[in-house]
């Protein structure tokens, strides 16, 4: 499945574009897009916190993703 | 409830009277403004990056948080900016109103609190000599 | 430092304007207001009196308390009304500005209980059947 | 010696004046003060509590009057 993964803050500026589109088996972690990103991007692995949301709410390590939802990467927040 | 994501200066003022309400006698409201430093740095300005879809999703939940904390909450208020904001500038206000006024000052904290940790809200600090986005790294 | 007791009305953003400062992130304010009910009766409006100079005195003396405590405290503004006051009106103001937040909250909040404690200012409620000095009896 | 007491709120309902004009030998305390007057009103006996302020300043039970201090009562306050 193809995955449009929305970027923001410091991983908009790592990865140098506002969406990357990343191509995963079907029925794939959280935990394993995140690791395959770490491996292309080795800069993301240097951030305090590095969270996936899923359709607007923070997804747990083990949830499972599908080819509509609504994906991005979550560096630190510092709003406020 | 009022909860706002906005490119635009936020009318402290109007914020104020929108949480007033004839049974709340306590109105706490806390207001972030942009500091002319940052650990020691002189900063010229900052630059806030939101993604605006959970951002507001996640504002409304803090708020709805807060009221079922506080189930004598009257009204509450949160506003954010995004975009370019200049030293003394109001990045965030958020307002509430309760009978009584413990209740005002602890969901107020509670709700700027947690905002600062949840809401994907990013802002980037630009000192005289380069930019830094703020808490990315340890 | 802004202090204050007056029978005009309070402006509530040109005293939140009053303590912004280019070094404070952070402002906390709390409005009190009047109530429509009190221990369950309906209020029309509510009567304040005040000793004058022992008010303003004391008004000062509560806002250098909290400066001592709280050293990073930038900006403080104090207010009260006194005189007849109707449903929604603002009663008191306080409002801080301090470089983070947290202080912002802890300030404020220790002002205005404070002031309930020592300043001398009495509130008269009035009912559609009769008046009460607030707190006076046990 | 004669002291003129300012009187708010409850205080100056229950003696029903402004202020109080009060007799008293030279060199009384504040709490000679307060006996004095709760036995010509019994009301203020009635109150949660009775300060005396001299001076703008809350007095100790044990502190000396004086002529030309200002005085007043304060009951209790319910200022905010």
């Amino acid at each position: 499945m193809n995955l449009s993964i929305a970027l923001f803050g410091i991983t908009r500026e790592i990865v140098g574009a506002p969406t990357l589109e990343v191509a995963l088996q079907p029925g794939q972690s959280v935990q394993q897009l995140l690791e395959q990103l770490h491996q292309t991007y080795p800069a993301l692995g240097e951030l305090r916190s590095l969270a996936v949301a899923v359709n607007n709410e923070y997804a747990p390590a083990d949830a499972l993703l599908q080819e509509r939802d609504e994906i991005a990467l979550i560096p630190p927040v510092s709003g406020g | 409830m009022l909860i706002q994501l906005t490119d635009q200066p936020i009318d402290v003022a109007a914020v104020l009277q929108a949480v007033q309400a004839d049974g709340a006698g306590a109105v706490n409201s806390f207001i972030g403004t942009i500091r002319n430093q940052s650990t020691g740095r002189r900063v010229v300005r900052l630059h806030y990056e939101a993604y605006d879809a959970m951002a507001v999703h996640q504002l409304r939940r803090v708020a709805e948080q807060a009221q079922e904390r506080w189930p004598m909450l009257q009204q509450v208020a949160v506003l954010h900016r995004k975009g370019t904001l200049e030293i003394g500038d109001v990045a965030v206000v958020v307002a509430v109103s309760t009978p009584h006024r413990a209740e005002s000052f602890a969901a107020c904290q509670y709700i700027i609190d947690t905002l600062k940790e949840v809401v994907p809200i990013w802002k980037k600090e630009e000192y005289e000599d380069g930019t830094v986005w703020v808490a990315a790294h340890p």
